[in-house]
């Protein structure tokens, strides 16, 4: 058994609620949790996420949903699933029942939508915390994505809080697609999130030079994977620096402990691993200990101490990011 | 898991590939695939390719092969291989094709490089007394894969090209019924372009017998995560889902897939846009 | 000679201004254009796009200056440059003397700078295009960079366009890094653009887990190269479908002939090579070449034909991108 | 331009490739550099690599060498090369070293690969009748290059390593004054790391002879496009620029590149920031 006692103390809080370990599956990447539990016991990781659970079954979009780009990955799933009830009947028990830590991920039209879906979960057994993907239109607001606009996230996060026990966590998933992302998690975090998420995928299209037609059938997707690393970490950055209390979970392109380490090191407390499943589908406890031996090998006895180190270099004070790289 | 490529070879238009891999070998099972990694380190290329297990062996604790047909970027890399190169190998993935309990008449219909799924499936089905039947085709005589081995391990084999290269002109399910009728078949397998499986689908529903068809789709994990895969489906309870062609497949009854609804969500589908159809089967 | 006759007619238009072919240098990435003119004939291009022009003299950011990125590549340069004086007195006259067909691209802090520079440039014979670099800090709302404001940039756009010839277009070059690009791009070309250029660089950070520090010394970079090529066929796309009429030079991670081709059905009917030449100074003319192959293979005479095409799939409507993938 | 593996080989801790390149070897002068596309088809690295070139031979038309020290992925992936792979070459490319006109004595200092680029310049020198002496150093014996070669061409050889494995225990400025004095030295040429060059370049001013340094600053093009590889270098009226190493070195004097301020832009730039310095001195 002293073999499992890890060199490094790698448990990290989101909000209030302590994980084991900050490696997560990333929403939406990780199916039920049954497939890649025949890889490996989902309960070494920090957190489950599900994929979004909308209120209505959902069937998503037509194929081709998916097309590979330059170290990316291009995709319109377009939130396939069970819906609610099947979730609550089905999925989530099942997560439950091995103790696995899990967030719920939720999305929804309208904010009576979201609303509602975190009622339903309230008195679920085996909530973690929930995750408000904020990355759906708004049918309110001519099919707008919440995530685009500060006032309409804040609005969704605000009335989830509210019908959310006290003792489950909040978390805003944000856009990178967005002018000011700063703004709109300040608005989050002001409207009750206890946590952010970021980055969701930023939105792009593939041509495909043969057929002459958009590779997607739904024309966009949204694009994953290490291509997007940067703009993850950049994000990470950007909100740790104008907001260093929030927990953040970083999400983007990561495939190695190295890539999370960075992420950790923008300000992330926990990671979550998405595309890289795909790939891999022991990615994320191979993340896991190769961040560990990562931190380790630095000299780091806890997580907790790299988490937006690299704001701080020794003997200066925190650097501010300039908007333009020109 | 990694595998070492033990030999290549070229097969007409093919790639075929033989790699040590006990792993997979030992709980491989007819019409199970496996996913593999391309591009090698510092690739820009992220998601495995899907390839079917075309054969199995006991050599070196266990060998699997491939065959490979270069379409992009990651089966050129594949076709690149030579013998001692590693290849990250995940499998075996998939549901394989369900086995008949009595010694009965099988016609298995092979596209393209879809017939080297087809051969292991005729070793189990011969071991359990099955008669075995081959009609295998391509757009040309160099893409028909199999066809002496076919020879050897089946009653009969019919060949067919598009261009008449080899064996009869035309398409498998132009010659299909005359096979189906000739050595009474009870039972059709099918591998290939999902064109072709629509239509050996439609002769066995012509003849009222089951189709076992494996299907192809673009996907990107191979293992059920990601959700790209999907097509259209029946269920046992009539209601039409989009469901995932590596997880719940890739081996399918025939008559459930909706081949002609491939590539677009069904208005009755479990779910679709409008909420409409079958979604208010649903509780 | 008759070799030479290109099977596929590659001429374009920005704007007004005839372009021998859609092939051009990216801003900043193409030095001066006597360094690539040691490898190949610039003139062969449909045009040079110069590094951007700043009014003094600017010795940029420190280094690091760049770190390699999954597929692509982040850089923090600063627009090192001469600035405007030495550029019309050494650059300019040396490229008009070729008869490089020349875009020259502008930056400043204030419109009042942008003004001035597009002044200067009114007379100097040899410039075939302004393209007006909006990716620059606002002095006057605290470094706001323009790009990220439609109001603002299309400020800088009117003003510019004022005090410029009428036969030279401007071209307004734009971001992706902002919530609705169409909204930025429509009040640019009702601020008087001519044409559009994007995608200029999306921000991104990435830290080096060795030295617990950010890779660049600025901190954060801009990105580009393949991994930034979804984003733009995304951003060409949707203003292509929003303005149909507006000329656009696509720009982000054109590789091959194939890539350009991609941008060219998303709409752009000019397509600006930059990081490529970095790993291949011969890359424009090879694209030139791939592209032209890759059009007469498809049965196209015309170029122009090409322009938009995979909006218009046979026997049906424009498709409309939904904002979200989701 | 492609070029062909002709042999590999390992050279304590370093990788040397002999490449067959007639077009770069034709040209080379000593100093220049070459730059090589890495990870082959499909690779995720955008940018080339640096090398300097070691060696260049008449066979096959005409080869060059390249010793490689494995420090990322790039490099990594050139010291897995093997004969007969092909290699993507530009080059050369940079300023190479100026050469003296007259027989003078000459120390050639070299920093772990650093030395690699000194012997074709040693050949260049001897050819003009100049003395050659080296002083090569590194942390450890096994990261001192080219020290047999060394002792073969130079009059003395003075190594150094950090550890004290090899030669002196120390840094080549430790034992540089001494070898300066020594032969009578009229110019020093030095390549290896930053920190290295700065102490040699104060060894030539206490001495005040000329140093030729040839830096490294990572470099994303090469060939002078892109402006990330740029130093603070003092120019001949005096004002401090921002210059390329790659298009502009990567040959300096050593006395006019500011080497406490690499790594910034010194106030007193052209165009730095706050408009100070220099910028006047522009009109
Ligand atoms: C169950 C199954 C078994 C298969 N067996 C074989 C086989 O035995 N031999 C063989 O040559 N090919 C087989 N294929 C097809 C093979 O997976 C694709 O040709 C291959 O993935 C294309 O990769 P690429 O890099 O050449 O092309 P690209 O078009 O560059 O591939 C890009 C991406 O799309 C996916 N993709 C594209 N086309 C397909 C496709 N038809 N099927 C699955 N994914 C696709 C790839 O996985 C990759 O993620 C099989 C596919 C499936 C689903
Ligand atoms: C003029 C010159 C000559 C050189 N000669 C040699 C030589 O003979 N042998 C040798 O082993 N190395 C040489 N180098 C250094 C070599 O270029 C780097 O070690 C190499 O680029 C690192 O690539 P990587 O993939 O291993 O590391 P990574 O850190 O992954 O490289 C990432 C990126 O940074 C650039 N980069 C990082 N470090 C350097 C660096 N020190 N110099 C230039 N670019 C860098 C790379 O080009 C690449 O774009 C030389 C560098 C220069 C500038
Ligand atoms: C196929 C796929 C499906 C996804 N589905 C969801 C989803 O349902 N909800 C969500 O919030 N994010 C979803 N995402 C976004 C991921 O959770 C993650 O934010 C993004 O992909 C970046 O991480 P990665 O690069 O590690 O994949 C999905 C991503 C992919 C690739
Ligand atoms: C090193 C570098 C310098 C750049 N400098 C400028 C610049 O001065 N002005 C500008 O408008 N864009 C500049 N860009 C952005 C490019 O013009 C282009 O918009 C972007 O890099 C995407 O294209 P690419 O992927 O082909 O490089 C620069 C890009 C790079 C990589
Ligand atoms: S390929 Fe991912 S779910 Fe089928
Ligand atoms: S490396 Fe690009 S300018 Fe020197």
């Amino acid at each position: 058994m002293s073999l499992d006692v890890p060199a490094v103390d790698m448990r990290t809080y989101l909000a209030h609620v302590e994980l084991a370990n900050p490696v997560t599956t990333a929403a939406g990447c990780a199916g039920t949790g049954r497939e890649l539990s025949q890889f490996f016991d989902l309960g070494r990781l920090g957190a489950h996420t599900t994929r979004t659970i909308t209120m209505a079954p959902r069937a998503g979009r037509p194929t081709p949903r998916m097309t590979e780009t330059p170290s990316g990955l291009l995709n319109a799933v377009g939130l396939q699933g069970p819906g609610i009830e099947a979730f609550l009947g089905r999925e989530l028990p099942w997560l439950a029942q091995r103790s696995i830590r899990t967030v719920v991920s939720i999305g929804g039209g309208s904010v009576a939508e979201y609303t509602a879906l975190a009622r339903r979960l309230a008195d679920a057994p085996g909530v973690t915390a929930i995750e408000v993907n904020l990355a759906c239109p708004n049918i309110e607001d001519r099919g707008r994505v919440f995530a685009r606009d500060g006032a309409a996230s804040a609005e969704v996060v605000a009335s989830v809080r509210s019908v959310t026990r006290y003792d489950v966590p909040v978390v805003a998933k944000l856009s990178p697609d967005v002018t000011d992302v700063v703004a709109v998690a300040r608005a989050c975090v002001d409207g009750g999130a206890d946590a952010l998420s970021m980055i969701n995928n930023p939105l792009g299209v593939c041509i495909d030079v043969d057929t002459l037609r958009p590779a997607l059938a739904a024309v966009s997707g949204g694009l994953s994977g290490p291509a997007v690393r940067p703009l993850a970490v950049r994000c990470v950055w950007q909100v740790h620096a104008a907001l260093p209390g929030v927990p953040i979970v970083g999400v983007g392109g990561v495939m190695t402990g190295r890539d999370a380490f960075e992420l950790i090191l923008a300000g992330a407390c926990a990671v979550a691993v998405g595309t890289a499943l795909f790939h891999d589908p022991l990615a994320a406890v191979r993340i896991l200990k190769e961040l560990e031996d990562a931190l380790a090998a630095r000299g780091f006895q806890r997580l907790a101490d790299a988490v937006g180190l690299a704001h701080r270099p020794p003997g200066s004070g925190s650097r501010h990011l300039e908007e333009s790289s020109l | 898991m990694t595998g070492t490529v033990l030999t290549t070879r070229r097969v007409d238009a093919y790639h075929a590939l033989t790699v040590v891999a006990p792993g997979i070998a030992e709980r491989f099972r007819p019409g199970h695939f496996v996913s593999v990694s391309v591009g090698g380190p510092g690739t820009s290329m992220v998601t495995r390719r899907a390839l079917a297990v075309h054969d199995v062996k006991p050599d070196y604790g266990g060998t699997v092969e491939f065959v490979v047909a270069v379409r992009g970027p990651g089966t050129a890399w594949l076709a690149d291989r030579r013998a001692r190169d590693t290849l990250d190998l995940v499998g075996p993935l998939g549901r394989p094709f369900p086995l008949p309990r009595d010694p009965v008449n099988c016609v298995l219909v092979g596209g393209e490089y879809g017939s080297a799924t087809l051969f292991a499936l005729a070793d189990a089905l011969q071991r359990r007394h099955c008669r075995v039947d081959f009609v295998l085709g391509a757009a040309a005589a160099d893409r028909v894969f199999g066809a002496l081995r076919a020879r050897r391990v089946g009653e009969t084999t019919t060949l067919t090209t598009e261009d008449g290269s080899l064996g009869l002109r035309g398409r498998v399910a132009d010659v299909l019924p005359g096979v189906v009728t000739d050595v009474h078949a009870d039972v059709i397998y099918a591998c290939g372009p999902m064109a072709m499986l629509r239509e050996v689908t439609a002769v066995g529903i012509d003849f009222d017998i089951p189709v076992q068809v494996a299907v192809e789709e673009a996907m990107a994990c191979g293992i059920g995560v990601c959700m790209t895969c999907v097509l259209p489906v029946i269920g046992d309870d009539g209601v039409t889902r989009m469901v995932r062609a590596c997880a719940d497949g890739p081996v399918f009854r025939g008559e459930r897939v909706r081949f002609e609804d491939v590539g677009t969500i069904p208005f009755d589908a479990l779910g679709a846009p409008g909420g409409g159809g079958s979604a208010r089967h649903v509780t």
